[in-house]
Order: structure tokens, then C-alpha cells, then sequence
């Protein structure tokens, strides 16, 4: 098959379903490997975003998916309205943070890292369908592990979780940055 | 101490007032003065209880390991001076391990509404492919019950009307309430009659059914009588008046 | 506004909707009248078919819509997954045991031990290629009259329709036969 027409069912198959399609099912239906896959997809992906058009492909995790170019949304919003939501609170954003960076999570790690019960957020997020749970802790009582949605990255656009900031490159602000040693002699 | 400024519903819990509190003091996370911060963490609890604001046990949790690292900390120290010997390592780990999920968070604050100038659609709805499922689960003997499944059906089919053959061979319906009219008219006149000369005229099985269960009917209901003239059957008609009981006696003798 | 950008705020906004959106609302949307929108349409739909990319413009009354490429159709449905399908409904199973025990059999025959109309099943079979027509019935109208196949027998990894599960003759023999030869038997 030419690059050409896988191109072009990729643009149908992802037109069609709307929603992201993973790159294992783009592989099944256009029957080509991964590698091949990849980039054919970055090729028809460069293409729109050279040509400025009116869609593009977004990534969402080990996900593709079509997407109207942000900077139409104006003409957009005349047609579909946007969905509106109250910003997060600040102790959601932390329950979120968390989610993302230590997923799969339970509640009582979370709970553990910011010292408070953080029941109300984990409920928000999971009615904002933000995060999800993806499976149960193999330990007494069985908790809920919970990881992060496709919506939370479409929202956030952020394409994988790959892509944050790693955590430990937050620089911890208003602090001398100190190692244990420095420590060690501040204690002293 | 006396005037602490900040509000008290600002923090998200005991690490975040902490935090505020290191920040404040502008002193290093890894070398916290216990013993101030946690005078000033006591003040702020006691600030909360002042204006009645329920002091969750979370904060005060923190408030005893506090106290219990700065007990640690007016002991003399042992002559290793190891790093896990500071009583304060454990909680500086988890308060840097807090302020790196609050930066998290800010970062994704910043980014939280990145995507809604994007837009998608909703998914067309494909029919799905029907896709036949292998013969290999099919034996012989599901044919053998299939067979055996009809045989029992067609044992307790309700039978099926007559009607629905009447197309099929040319049979008209004959109703039993026709021929008992019509024996008994033949009858009011004749008085009399051979029993095979019901039969006269008739074409169809189903009219000869109907003829012989009017002839039953008939002497069910005391109008007719059956007689045995040497061989050859007779019906004789019967006065309504007379109560005669009669028997049954067998037609076809 | 350059024609390109309109053409990409009306791939957008086409896309978005994802259903038929009036020339009217496109003008309107895009500021332009509506001349200029049926060239700019016109234009970006034969870019479209000529380029054969996955998606296109179709007409709906005075509406256009984006839709999926015909061509594509076959790898657009293997989104949603395949629907499986017994390859024998129990009707159908049923229709090949007659076939089975009491070959040849008309479908009048099949139909009257069944006791409802078999059409559907017959049909299915001789798709998959269990059954065939082996000849006519010397009777008016001169029906099929259907066999079991080659392809039945290695199906069933039997030999012969004599190694069929035996059954009782009577049972057989008790199944109404009302094919064009039971009819006249029972006309006399």
C-alpha cells in the first residue's frame, strides 16, 4: 500500500471514530507495523500543521487522535459551543498533580503525600472523568488505584504523561538548593 | 508571634501550613528550627480554635510529631553523627516531596484550560462487521439434538386446523350443526331412513364426518333412534314429547 | 482573510459539527458572502478529492457535511469491533439436521416439518456451502431439492451421512412429509 493511502485512511479512520484511536488498532486496520505507522502518522501530521488546515492530529498517550486547529476555535465556538467547568482548587490540582505524576495511585498515597484527607478532590476529578480507575491495589480491602484520563490529557494538552516536567525538576523555591551534605552542615 | 496575618482557610493542610511557615521564616527546608516553627504552628492551631474552626486531627498529628522532633532535638547527640540521625530528615522528605507536587500542580494550573480551543467530534456510529464464528464447535450430534428437538415438537405441535389445509387438498369445512338441520328435516318427513342414505350425496370425508357426528349428535339429544332392521341400520324419527330414554346403541352393528 | 484560511475555518467547523451545517451558517461563520463560500467550498472539496484524502465535502440540500471517503469504508468499519455471528442460529442447525436425515428434501418439506417458514436458513447454508440443490422434484412447479455437501461432511469430520448419530427410525419416519409428494398422498 502506498504512504499516500494509508495517509488517507488514517485521516478516515480518525475522522470516522471521533475519538482517539490507539496505535495498535491504526496498525490492525491499515496492517502496517508500528515503526511504518509512526510515521505516517507524523508525516500526515506535519502536512496539516504546514498547511495550516482547519484539523490536525493530536496525540493523547499511545493514542491519535482529529482535532480542529486552536487557532479557529473562534469560528468554532459559533457552531459548538465550548464546555465550560470551574477552575480546579488548588487541592484538586495537588490530587491531580499526584495522579499524573505517581500513577497508579491509591487514595491513601495520596492522602500520605499531602497530609489531608483528599476524598472531596478524588471525587471532583473522578466526576470531571479527569482521572479513572484503572484497577485495584492486590492488598487488603483491595483500594482503587486510579490513574489519569484521555480527557485530562485533551484539557491539560499535554500529549502523553511522558511529556510533564519531570518531578523532580520542580525547583523548590525560596530554598538554599542543598543536597545531604549541605544539610549536614546546616544541622551543625 | 502575637500577630499572625495569613488567613486561616488558605491552607490545604498540616504539610501546606508548614510550608508557609518555612517560608516566612525564609529558613532552608533541610535544616528547619524546630523549635520556632513549632511554637508558630501551635499559635496558628490555637488561632484556628479561636475563631471555632475545627482543627482537624491531621494537623494536630503533625502538631505531636513536632513536638516530638523537638524533644529529640534538646537531647545530647550521639557521637555518630549520622544524616539519619537528624530527627527532622523524615518530615524535611516529605515536605520536599509536598512542594514538588504544589509546583506540579501550578504548572498544571497554567496549562488547565490548554486544550479547550481544540475541538472534536463525536464518533459517527459504524455498523459493525459480522464476522462468522468458526464451524469447528458444531458437531454431528448438535445435528442429532436439532433433529431430536423437532421430533418432540412436532409430537406436541398442537394440531394444526383444518383450515390451513382446506387450500391445500380442496377440502371444504362442513359443519356438524348443517347436517343435523338437514337430517332432521329429511327425518320430520320421512320419519324414517336408512342410515347409509345420510351418507347420500356426500362428497368429501370431511362432510361424511360431519354426517356421522350429526347422526350422534342427534340421539344424544333423544331426536332420533337407532334401529337394527335386520342387518340394515335405521333412524327413526322421534316426538320431542316422548321422554324415552334410549340407548346408545352402536351404529356401525 | 485569505481563501486558504477560510477554507481551513470551513474544514474546522465542518468537522466540529460533524453534521450538516447550512451555507447560510458557513457565511455567516466565516464573514464571507455566499459566493464566495460555494468557490471557496467548491475549491477545498476538489483539493480534497483530488489529493483523494481520506475525508470529503458532500452536499446535503443546501448543507454541507464532512464525510469519510467511500473507498475507505472497509477499514473505517473495523473501528467499531466485529459484531461475531454464530455461524448456525438454531434455526438454521435445525434446517441442516432435515437436510442431514431426510436428503433430498424440498424446502416445502423442510418448511412443514418445521412448522414455520425456513427461507432465511436455507439460504444461509447454501452461502456456507453445507447444503446444495442435487436436483428437481418431478412434481408441479418441479421444486429443489436439497443435499447435503462435500463441505458439510469434512465440516462435521464425518464420512458418509451414514455415520450421522443414529436415530430412531420412527422419529424419521414421524416427521410430516408434506412435499409435493405428500400432498398428492394426501389429495389421494
Amino acid at each position: 500500500m502506498e504512504i499516500q493511502q494509508i495517509e488517507a485512511i488514517i485521516e478516515a479512520v480518525l475522522f470516522a471514530s471521533g475519538d482517539a484511536v490507539s496505535v495498535d488498532k491504526l496498525c490492525e486496520i491499515t496492517e502496517v507495523d508500528k515503526t511504518t505507522l509512526l510515521s505516517v502518522v507524523a508525516h500526515l501530521s506535519d502536512t496539516m500543521n504546514y498547511e495550516r488546515r482547519g484539523i490536525k492530529i493530536i496525540r493523547v498517550g499511545d493514542k491519535y487522535q482529529m482535532a480542529t486547529r486552536g487557532e479557529f476555535s473562534e469560528y468554532v465556538q459559533k457552531i459548538t459551543p465550548p464546555k465550560k467547568r470551574n477552575p480546579l482548587s488548588k487541592a484538586t490540582l495537588e490530587v491531580l498533580a499526584i495522579v499524573a505524576y505517581k500513577q497508579p495511585v491509591t487514595r491513601t498515597t495520596i492522602e500520605a503525600i499531602r497530609g489531608v484527607n483528599s476524598d472531596n478532590s478524588v471525587t471532583r476529578l473522578l466526576e470531571l472523568g479527569l482521572i479513572e480507575e484503572t484497577g485495584r491495589l492486590d492488598a487488603p480491602g483491595r483500594p482503587s488505584l486510579f490513574g489519569i484520563t484521555d480527557e485530562f490529557l485533551r484539557s491539560f494538552a499535554i500529549g502523553s504523561v511522558l511529556e510533564l516536567p519531570p518531578i523532580n525538576e520542580f525547583v523548590i523555591q525560596d530554598l538554599p538548593d542543598i543536597g545531604a551534605e549541605g544539610a549536614q552542615q546546616i544541622i551543625e | 508571634m502575637k500577630q499572625i496575618s495569613f488567613k486561616l482557610e488558605i491552607f490545604e493542610g498540616p504539610l501546606d501550613l508548614l510550608l508557609h511557615l518555612i517560608s516566612k521564616n525564609k529558613v532552608s527546608l533541610y535544616g528547619i528550627p524546630v523549635s520556632e516553627i513549632t511554637e508558630q504552628y501551635m499559635d496558628y492551631l490555637a488561632e484556628m480554635k479561636h475563631f471555632d474552626i475545627e482543627v482537624s486531627s491531621e494537623f494536630l498529628v503533625l502538631a505531636a510529631n513536632l513536638l516530638y522532633i523537638k524533644s529529640k532535638m534538646l537531647l545530647p547527640k550521639y557521637d555518630g553523627t549520622e544524616e539519619d540521625d537528624d530527627p527532622r530528615t523524615e518530615l524535611t522528605q516529605r515536605l520536599v516531596e509536598y512542594k514538588r507536587f504544589k509546583e506540579a500542580a501550578q504548572y498544571l494550573c497554567e496549562r488547565e484550560f490548554a486544550g479547550s480551543h481544540t475541538f472534536y467530534k463525536l464518533r459517527d456510529y459504524i455498523e459493525p462487521r459480522l464476522i462468522d464464528e468458526s464451524l469447528a464447535d458444531v458437531t454431528a450430534l448438535h445435528l442429532l439434538d436439532a433433529i431430536s428437538d423437532i421430533a418432540d415438537r412436532v409430537t406436541y405441535r398442537k394440531p394444526v386446523s383444518a383450515r390451513a389445509f382446506t387450500g391445500l387438498v380442496g377440502r371444504e369445512v362442513v359443519s356438524v350443526f348443517s347436517k343435523v338441520k338437514a337430517v332432521l328435516l329429511t327425518l320430520k318427513s320421512l320419519k324414517r331412513m336408512r342410515f347409509l342414505d345420510v351418507f347420500r350425496g356426500v362428497k368429501t370425508r370431511s362432510e361424511a364426518v360431519a354426517s356421522f357426528l350429526a347422526v350422534l349428535e342427534l340421539v344424544k339429544m333423544n331426536r332420533v333412534k337407532i334401529t337394527d332392521n335386520g342387518g340394515d341400520v335405521e333412524i327413526k324419527y322421534q316426538n320431542v314429547r316422548k321422554k324415552e330414554a334410549i340407548g346408545f346403541g352402536n351404529p356401525a352393528d
